[in-house]
């Protein structure tokens, strides 16, 4: 009797996925590390994770050399460690110390890094013309370079960055927009918002355009290829679709992940205000209310289908058909160490700190 | 009677009432229909709405829906987020009923977080009230506490002006429940976050409560201490200590921003003789250069001074607590006026 | 020997041929009347004519009611006068006295009619979300109300205006967005600036289109027609591109047409500088140089052609052939005394003011 | 060696001198092959650029190339304009910056017209400088003279910081042709816009001017009249009516908005004893509250008055002027000193 043999899907020409492996590896456990700290009290502000992106982020960044540019948006961190930023600066960073890569001005929204030619920003949409401010310098001083903007399918209604695809295709620039599409937006469930689809959208402006499932790494890779080969060549702007999802909700301890992971807590705090609401004297007629009660329940039933990152759309996971055997462990084994020391390190930088926002803070 | 309730519960409530009594009234923004649960659920799914990220088209949206006949309350997140979309407040809004020669009003709300002290990057903690009041006909609202907040709201959906209304974000608890709390128990804002702003008592039918009137929150002889919003309770503390230190403190709630009560912050000026504006806006274009103009103007011999932001917010927590209005900072300003 | 018949076109059912031409009748006239006060100095500011595009808006604004809401743009005085604004309120309003229809606050670019539900905005794009958001209104207030927006082909590359489009199809409004396409923005050629078509674009926010040549204003009634229908009926929002042309350019006084009509003259004010700029030492590569010159010669040509309204685009020339003999020239001799009345009466209000911006002008 | 300019032709010719100078400077904005066809013919087609009507995208853009290496020049008819995409501003080319914690310079020049007096409505003559100023880390220029715009937009290009640059449009001889003269002889704006604003000797080859240093225009005793752009020639023309009553002004040119030359404005206000700060911006937020918190915190004692806009600019010729801070104003403010 044979034994059972995994089947091992081959990865394209050009494609290295050992190196896309190792990459997805440190995205992860920077962002599980981050996400901890965040439960743990010790990263201030709101923390959008990059977990299930990392298919995308890597497909794409494996292409980029010293000379192209990056623009991410709110959800960035897995993007700059992809890109090579150093985990301990940045998470010194992100929990909120003077000593991290912006010195304590910019947190995990404002993340900057020149040496890498890689900036985020937190107003949503914004990656957009400031790519497109980057691929013009390309074109004047790097010939052959491009410049990556980053966004979520929600930032496609925001006026900029419909603009920036716009000003990418009249002025032929090599940029690409690359577009995490996880359906939502907060608590918005983006397509209820939105007209038209995203892929529609970008081809009227004159993109060039390829669809993916972002959970395939060695997929994003190709199709960024084909996009980025353009662009280097100077045939104007691309736009890659790629699906993804979002298991930790928008940001950590987004209000309906908690409802529905503890919907005990939530509904004590949440109840009594709806149902007050439903049942007060004043208000609309049965049918708007009934209709409110409905959209409300509507929301919780789409979110508890959509966030779940599920075996098939964790990116790592489907990745590691395409490793050797002992490849995964080992890459764990060698990246894990990294990660623990960085975090080890930022978390004692804010060592005694209590809590933030408070004189105590000041240390 | 009254009900504790949080600031944005308090905003909720009020916003619940008039809706009520005026079918006109509506609201949107994005995510709104999950912040307002309460009043979709009441009012349903074409008075309560989800808008896209596209700041620029809802806010006109609202001049429009404003001029033809609605009061729409438009929602976000963050003053912040408005300057994506900046000329709907300072071309449209602003200006709407002035180019009309007074005949069309625009009945229009914009509700916005504003401020920090929560650390969340000086993209997403500014006030910029001072830019919003800069421009003429727009009235700028800042409760300090759940009562104020419904009885100002309550009097901004009963008027027909374009009204900017922003809720320090500290005191509401909705949003700083997804950044401690419930979210995570490792963090708590209770020392930074004065219990009288996030919670107090509220009328449970509202009265409305006139723009321009501004309020002593404690009375002193020495120094008045002016300001609005979070920068009261700062105010308040810093009191607290400087009456350890002999020194009696007044301090003065503005409430509005536009139109501001030159009356009371005169008074308080000339009663004490010296004055110290505290303000969580830049310290360039905001409050506290208006109120020194005022002072000049009338003439009225008081010693001055101010404590505003000076620098881009930062985002590490102690960076940032330096660059806000703190009592440690207000203190050290009323003893600099000795 | 039979005479000669002038061919007669017959109008389509459902359009009224004499109202739509006494409609226009009065818009060319206001705007011939604003345009000489103009020259003579008595309008201050900017003026944006309508003319040229009258058969765009008889064409929509003859299926409006007084329920329906407009929001216009910068050229809008032609659209006010179609509505049943009064031309003498509006024109004491244009020439900057204070008994205009705005108390003299508001001038040609901002006029606001209550009563007519009708408001023109300078900022390029906001007529888009304006007329959104008359539309939530119009769905509340008066079920089967419309609202129409007027913008510009180079407005659609404002970002608010392309929000404004996902906005009115994700909530399903009764709005109508009239495109006026006359290629031009100030002296842009927009095909230049602008990543596919207009009406693609349009097309893929989900906005039902319809296109047609904007001299023929029985076919701009049958197109709005249609769309406006849709809307009224709650099936959703309606997009219409229409052509027209600008024989004045972007204003009175528009550099680019007096470069053309006098070239002597602009030629002694541009000439020197250009020259310099070509034979400056230091500069670009020769290269460059020609290649900035060809661009300068380029767009003079581009004007050349596409700014001369030739009787077969003038939309009033265009919609004789719908009429019986004579009723041309009564609507003409009916229409011509109130314009002259209302622009006299004007003229007579700033009579002495002599130039303005001064203290003189403080009458 | 010196010529004879229009203050748009200092401009070009600063502009001109720099781009020549510095193969990383571009310029692009609406229609400003137009505006600057004589350096699209110098400097060829990739670094003179017409955009489409996307103020927000191609002001965010200016920031990335800025980023990038490149120094761009961003152009915007009007600063009303800018509000459309003001977030660039605000939240991206004053904050980057900072937020990089001093690591990636930002060296973009945002070029706008600004202000009125030659009739073109509230939505389209708007100074907002006070608004920009606000903003830490944000340099904010308003020149009065053609010499002064060619040597402050040089030092702009010189330096590596974020600056808006404010052309005050009256002294723009290309927009204001588009209004009167060439296009119609029967406008002249002779009478509004002071000879010395529009036209003046510019040095051939342009010298950087620093920014933050006030520039006296006129010597005097009485009352010390500060203010910037139009406003300066506002304050001359005041001054000559006022040395006909006996009284001696002062004319300051501050030039800068933000840096402000603060030492300039108190030694003024000391000296004579009186100021006036005349201001084309709104009276809340703008410069006029900026200097009377100087005063005060400074403790100069100097009386003071201030002339800024009050209300939405009317259209109407004499409405505009009698809204705007013309001469007669100016004069009356310092006889209310007395
Ligand atoms: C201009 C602006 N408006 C609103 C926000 C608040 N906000 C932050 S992230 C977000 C949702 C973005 O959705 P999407 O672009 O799909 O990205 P995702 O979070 O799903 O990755 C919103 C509304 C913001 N940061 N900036
Ligand atoms: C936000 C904004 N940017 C720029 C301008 C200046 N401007 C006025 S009209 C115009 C061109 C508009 O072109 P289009 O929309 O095609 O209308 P057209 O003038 O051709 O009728 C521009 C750029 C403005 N008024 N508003
Ligand atoms: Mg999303
Ligand atoms: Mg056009």
């Amino acid at each position: 009797m044979s034994p059972v043999i995994k089947r091992r899907r081959v990865a394209p020409a050009g494609f290295d996925p050992t190196r896309a492996y190792r990459m997805m590896t440190r995205m992860r456990l920077v962002d599980e590390a981050l996400t901890q700290a965040w439960a743990d009290g010790l990263v201030p502000g709101e923390y959008h994770s990059g977990i299930g992106e990392e298919g995308i982020n890597a497909g794409v960044i494996l292409h980029l050399d010293d000379r192209d540019a990056m623009a991410l948006d709110h959800r960035n961190t897995a993007g700059f460690i992809a890109r090579g930023a150093d985990p301990q600066a940045l998470m010194l960073e992100v929990l909120g110390t003077d000593q991290g890569m912006n010195a304590g001005m910019a947190g995990h929204m404002h993340l900057l890094d020149p040496d890498l030619r890689t900036a985020a920003d937190g107003i949503v949409g914004a990656s957009g013309p400031l790519a497109v401010g980057n691929a013009i310098a390309s074109t004047m001083l790097a010939p052959g370079s491009v410049a990556v903007a980053m966004h979520g399918e929600a930032a496609m209604n925001q006026g900029m960055l419909m603009e920036a695809y716009n000003l990418a295709v009249a002025w032929k620039l090599p940029v690409l927009f690359v577009c995490k599409d996880n359906k939502w937006s907060i608590t918005t469930y983006t397509p209820e918002v939105t007209g038209g689809t995203p892929v529609e959208r970008a081809r009227a402006f004159g993109l060039a355009v390829e669809t993916v499932r972002g959970n395939r790494v060695e997929d994003v890779h190709a199709a960024a290829g084909v996009l980025l080969q353009r662009a280097r060549e100077g045939k104007g702007p691309g736009f890659l679709h790629a699906t993804c999802h979002r298991p930790g909700g928008h940001f950590e301890g987004d209000g309906l992940v908690r409802l529905l992971k503890t919907p005990g807590t939530m509904a004590a705090a949440w109840g009594p205000g709806l149902v007050g609401g439903v049942t007060a004297d004043e208000g609309g007629s049965a049918g708007n209310r009934a209709a409110g009660m409905a959209e409300i329940s509507k929301r919780g039933a789409q979110a508890a289908r959509d966030w779940t990152l599920g075996a098939r759309l964790d990116p790592l996971r489907a990745a590691r058909p395409l490793l050797d055997a002992g490849v995964v462990d080992q890459i764990e084994a060698e990246e894990r160490p990294v990660i623990e020391a960085a975090i080890a390190h930022a978390r004692a930088a804010v060592a005694g700190r209590g809590t933030f926002g408070t004189r105590k803070a000041a240390k | 009677m009254m009900s504790t309730m949080t600031l944005d519960q308090a905003v909720d409530h009020a916003l619940g009432q008039a809706m009520a009594a005026d079918e006109r009234i509506v609201t949107w923004g994005e995510d709104v229909r999950l912040l307002r649960r309460n009043l979709l659920a009441r009012f349903g799914t074409r008075r309560v709405r989800d808008t896209p990220i596209s700041e620029s088209a809802f806010m006109y949206a609202g001049i429009g829906a404003a001029m033809a006949g609605l009061k729409p309350v438009v929602e976000l997140f963050m003053i912040d987020f408005a300057a994506v979309g900046w000329s709907a407040i300072v071309n449209g809004a602003a200006k709407f009923r002035d180019f009309s020669g007074g005949r069309w009003e625009v009945p229009l709300v914009i509700r916005a977080g504003v401020g920090g002290w929560y650390a969340d990057g000086g993209q997403h903690e500014q006030a910029l009230w001072g830019n919003l009041a800069a421009y003429p006909s727009t009235t700028v609202v800042v409760p300090a506490t759940p009562a104020d907040a419904a009885g100002l709201m309550l009097n901004a959906l009963q008027r027909d002006e374009f009204v900017l209304f922003l809720t320090p974000k500290l005191f509401d608890a909705q949003m700083m429940e997804y950044l401690a709390g419930d979210s995570r128990d490792t963090v708590n804002f209770a020392e930074v976050a004065p219990a009288d702003g996030v919670r107090g008592e509220v009328p449970d039918v509202v009265e409305p409560i006139p723009f321009g009137q501004a309020l002593t929150r404690r009375e002193g002889t020495d120094v008045a201490l002016v300001s609005l919003g979070v920068g009261v309770h700062r105010c308040l503390e810093a009191a607290g200590r400087l009456a350890a230190d002999g020194v009696s403190a007044q301090v003065l709630d503005l409430r509005t921003v536009a139109p501001l009560d030159t009356e009371a912050i005169l008074a308080a000026a000339s009663a004490c003789g010296r004055i110290v504006v505290a303000d969580e806006d830049y310290r360039r274009g905001g409050l506290t250069g208006e109120v020194a103009a005022l002072l000049l103007e009338s003439g009225t011999p008081a010693k001055y001074a101010r404590v505003a932001v000076e620098q881009t917010i930062p985002f590490a927590p102690h960076l940032e607590y330096a660059a806000l209005p703190n009592a440690d900072r207000i203190v050290a300003a009323v003893h600099g006026l000795e």
